[in-house]
Parts: structure tokens; C-alpha cells; sequence
């Protein structure tokens, strides 16, 4: 199985977490990213996830190649949710086992702020009061 | 020529469909955007990024007959 | 229950975690270390933790409120393992829930980092190949 | 005055107990290691830590009647 996956059903963090066994890493640190009841001052009912999965996949996994490659961690796993999300249920779950902290928390770091930045992910806020807006999605200078 | 364009999130939401297949003469995404932005409401492409057969590539890049283009606003995964 | 906490049983990750739901909450960072099957190429082949209860957990919570304060995070907890511990068993969990992946990766970094510097815990590795030894427990121009 | 001295990992094995009440005339942690590592086999006092009823403190802390006194070893927790 991929590292990386796009998951449709509730991420498991005690899954992803037993999926990074190895008996010489000394170290593993998880993100998961979760849906708030609030962003940026406003109440927020429910998330929707969608992706280009065939190109989410892709670009998913050269985030973790590079992780890997970059930090020297023996193991990086990342599994973004797609669909349908009430407020707490994770929406992105990073996980790296590796031989010391430093690098486990680098990489961490360095897989989910990448995944941020460059897989084709969108988001759309649904709110008590007012239409579901996707986030960030605006361009710069777009109409 | 021939190609299909897939439409994800807002700019799914403004062309109101999820993809098309076109007969086209543009030769680049950049040239297929501004021919399909003032008929399916899409925004100036400025912070758009263009994937072709699902890898990213330069709004420059020569299109082939049969190709799949697939315009990306700014992501927000996470 | 405290937030610092000494176990004398393996520690059940997935149940640490469960312990940091909240729903405003956006990002959890947790971090695990894990008794590895070598330390600095010597093959280790069982741990050892002792701890000075009292003085850890007091220590401890001071660790975590000092993070609290110093990141603004949500929740944090830490348990610590005593006893004897197999390879791959985890030896201390740290787990932050925050607005922000910012604060979240930072109070994490923060705990672990301050718990090996300060919290009175001492480990015996044990080797194939020769008799246990006090990690790290030579204290300098010592005997 | 009587104390209790707690030993842990090493400070354990070196002194082969894991605690002692005793007399002593020490007026301070400092003192009373000086007076007790010649007897139970401890290492010289730099880079260890003390507490006194389960608080750290320094080396000069006035010690009282009845306290228990940890001489704390280099840490190595996680």
C-alpha cells in the first residue's frame, strides 16, 4: 500500500500510528489535523474535502520522498480525508518513525506544511449562518 | 484536437459541470483557459496552477490530442 | 487525573490520545519514544526506567504548565514508563492539542526536550553482550 | 538531627541501599554528601542535584529535623 493515501472513511490514528512499527526508530511523532468548531472568529458546522486524487497521490508521495530523503527518517506515512467531516474528525494524519526526535519532529513538520501547500486538496466551510465558502481558494487578483 | 478539461472545487462550482471534452485549437493550457474562462464563468488565472495528464506542468506546455487538463486553484488541504 | 503521569504498564498510545479531545482544537502533535534495539551501535537488548515519583510528577506538571503558558496550547500530557521494557515498547508519550500545528509542534518539541533534561528518571540499558550500565549517569568529573 | 537519604539508580547501586535514616550533625545537603560518600562509595558531587522533601533545592538549603534528603544523579529520562 501507498504511504500516502486519500481516505473517503474516518481516519483511525491508532491504525496509522501501528502501520509505523520498526524495532530501530527510536522516535515517532504524529500530526493529525482535526476539524474546529470555529476559523478565524466564525462558528463552523461541518467540512467538505475534495481532491484530484490521481495527482494528490502523486504529489503526496514526492512530499514524503523528499521527507525521507531530506530528514533520513526510516519511515513516513500521511493519509489525507476526503468527503463529508464533523467538527473533531481528523481531516490529515502525518506519522514518522525515525532514529531521534529531532529529525521525527522535522519531518513531521516539513510532510504536513508541504502537503499544505502542494496537493491538490480544497476545502469548503459550512457555517450556522451563511453560505459554505471553499478556503483560500480565492486567487490573488481572480473575480 | 480533442481534449477533455476536469473542473474540481470553486471553479467545478462557476463552470457548473465536473468536466467537458472540447474540440479546441489552443496549443497550451495557457491558451485553453482563456478560451474557457469567459464561457464557463472562470476567474483570471493568476494563482492557478495547470496539470496535464495528472502532472503539473508549465501554462506553456504543448497540448496533444487526447490530453486531460485539469486547472487547480490554490489548495487547502490540512 | 494528572497530566503527567508515571505507568508502571505499557502505554497505549491510542488511549493518550483519546484523552486530548477537544473540539477546538485543530491541530494534535504527539510524540513517542521508543526503546530501540541499539544506542550509539551497541545492540541493546532491554531497558530499564526508574523514577523518583514524588519529585517526576511534580517536575512533570511543571514541564506542562510551563508549556501552556509558553505556547498558549490547549492540552498537554505526558506519561512516562517505569519497569522493564522490551524492544519497541514505548517509553514516554507527550501529546499537545492546539489551535495551530505552530504551537502544537512547538509545546510538544518543549516537553520532551525539558522531561530528558529535568525530570528525575534514570534508564539501565541492557546488552547482549556485556553488563548493564546507567545511561548518561556519570555525572562529569565523577568517580 | 535525624535524616532520611534516598538513593536511586546508580547512587543505589554504588551505596547497595536504597535508603538510610541517620544522626548527622550536616548542616546542608552539600555537607551531609560530604560526609556520606567517603562511606557508601559515591562519586564526587558535580553534576549531581539534591531535593529535600521531594523539592529541589540548592545545595546550601538549611536542612531540618526529619527531612528526606534525594541526591539526584544525571537524568536520562525518554
Amino acid at each position: 500500500m501507498s504511504d500516502f493515501r486519500i481516505s473517503r472513511s474516518e481516519i483511525e490514528p491508532a491504525e496509522e500510528i501501528a502501520a509505523l512499527e520498526d524495532a530501530a526508530s527510536g522516535a515517532v511523532v504524529s500530526f493529525c489535523g482535526r476539524v474546529r468548531n470555529h476559523n478565524e472568529g466564525r462558528a463552523v458546522t461541518r467540512l467538505e474535502y475534495e481532491c484530484y486524487e490521481e495527482l494528490a497521490v502523486s504529489e503526496g508521495e514526492r512530499v514524503l520522498g523528499e521527507a525521507r530523503e531530506k530528514f533520513g527518517v526510516a519511515k513516513v506515512r500521511c493519509v489525507h480525508r476526503t468527503g463529508d467531516l464533523a467538527i473533531g474528525e481528523p481531516a490529515v494524519w502525518v506519522g514518522v518513525a525515525a532514529g531521534h526526535r529531532e529529525e521525527a519532529f522535522s519531518a513531521a513538520r516539513f510532510v504536513i506544511d508541504e502537503v499544505k501547500k502542494r496537493v491538490p486538496i480544497w476545502k469548503r466551510e459550512h457555517y450556522p449562518d451563511g453560505p459554505a465558502e471553499w478556503i483560500n481558494a480565492a486567487p490573488a487578483g481572480g473575480a | 484536437m480533442r481534449v477533455r478539461v476536469d473542473y474540481f472545487a470553486m471553479l467545478r462550482d462557476r463552470a457548473g459541470r465536473e468536466h467537458e471534452t472540447l474540440e479546441t485549437r489552443a496549443a497550451t493550457p495557457r491558451e485553453l483557459y482563456r478560451e474557457l474562462a469567459p464561457r464557463r464563468d472562470l476567474p483570471a488565472q493568476t494563482g492557478l496552477r495547470v496539470a496535464v495528464n495528472d502532472e503539473f506542468q508549465a501554462w506553456d506546455w504543448r497540448l496533444a490530442d487526447g490530453d486531460r487538463v485539469v486547472f487547480i486553484p490554490p489548495v487547502a488541504g490540512g
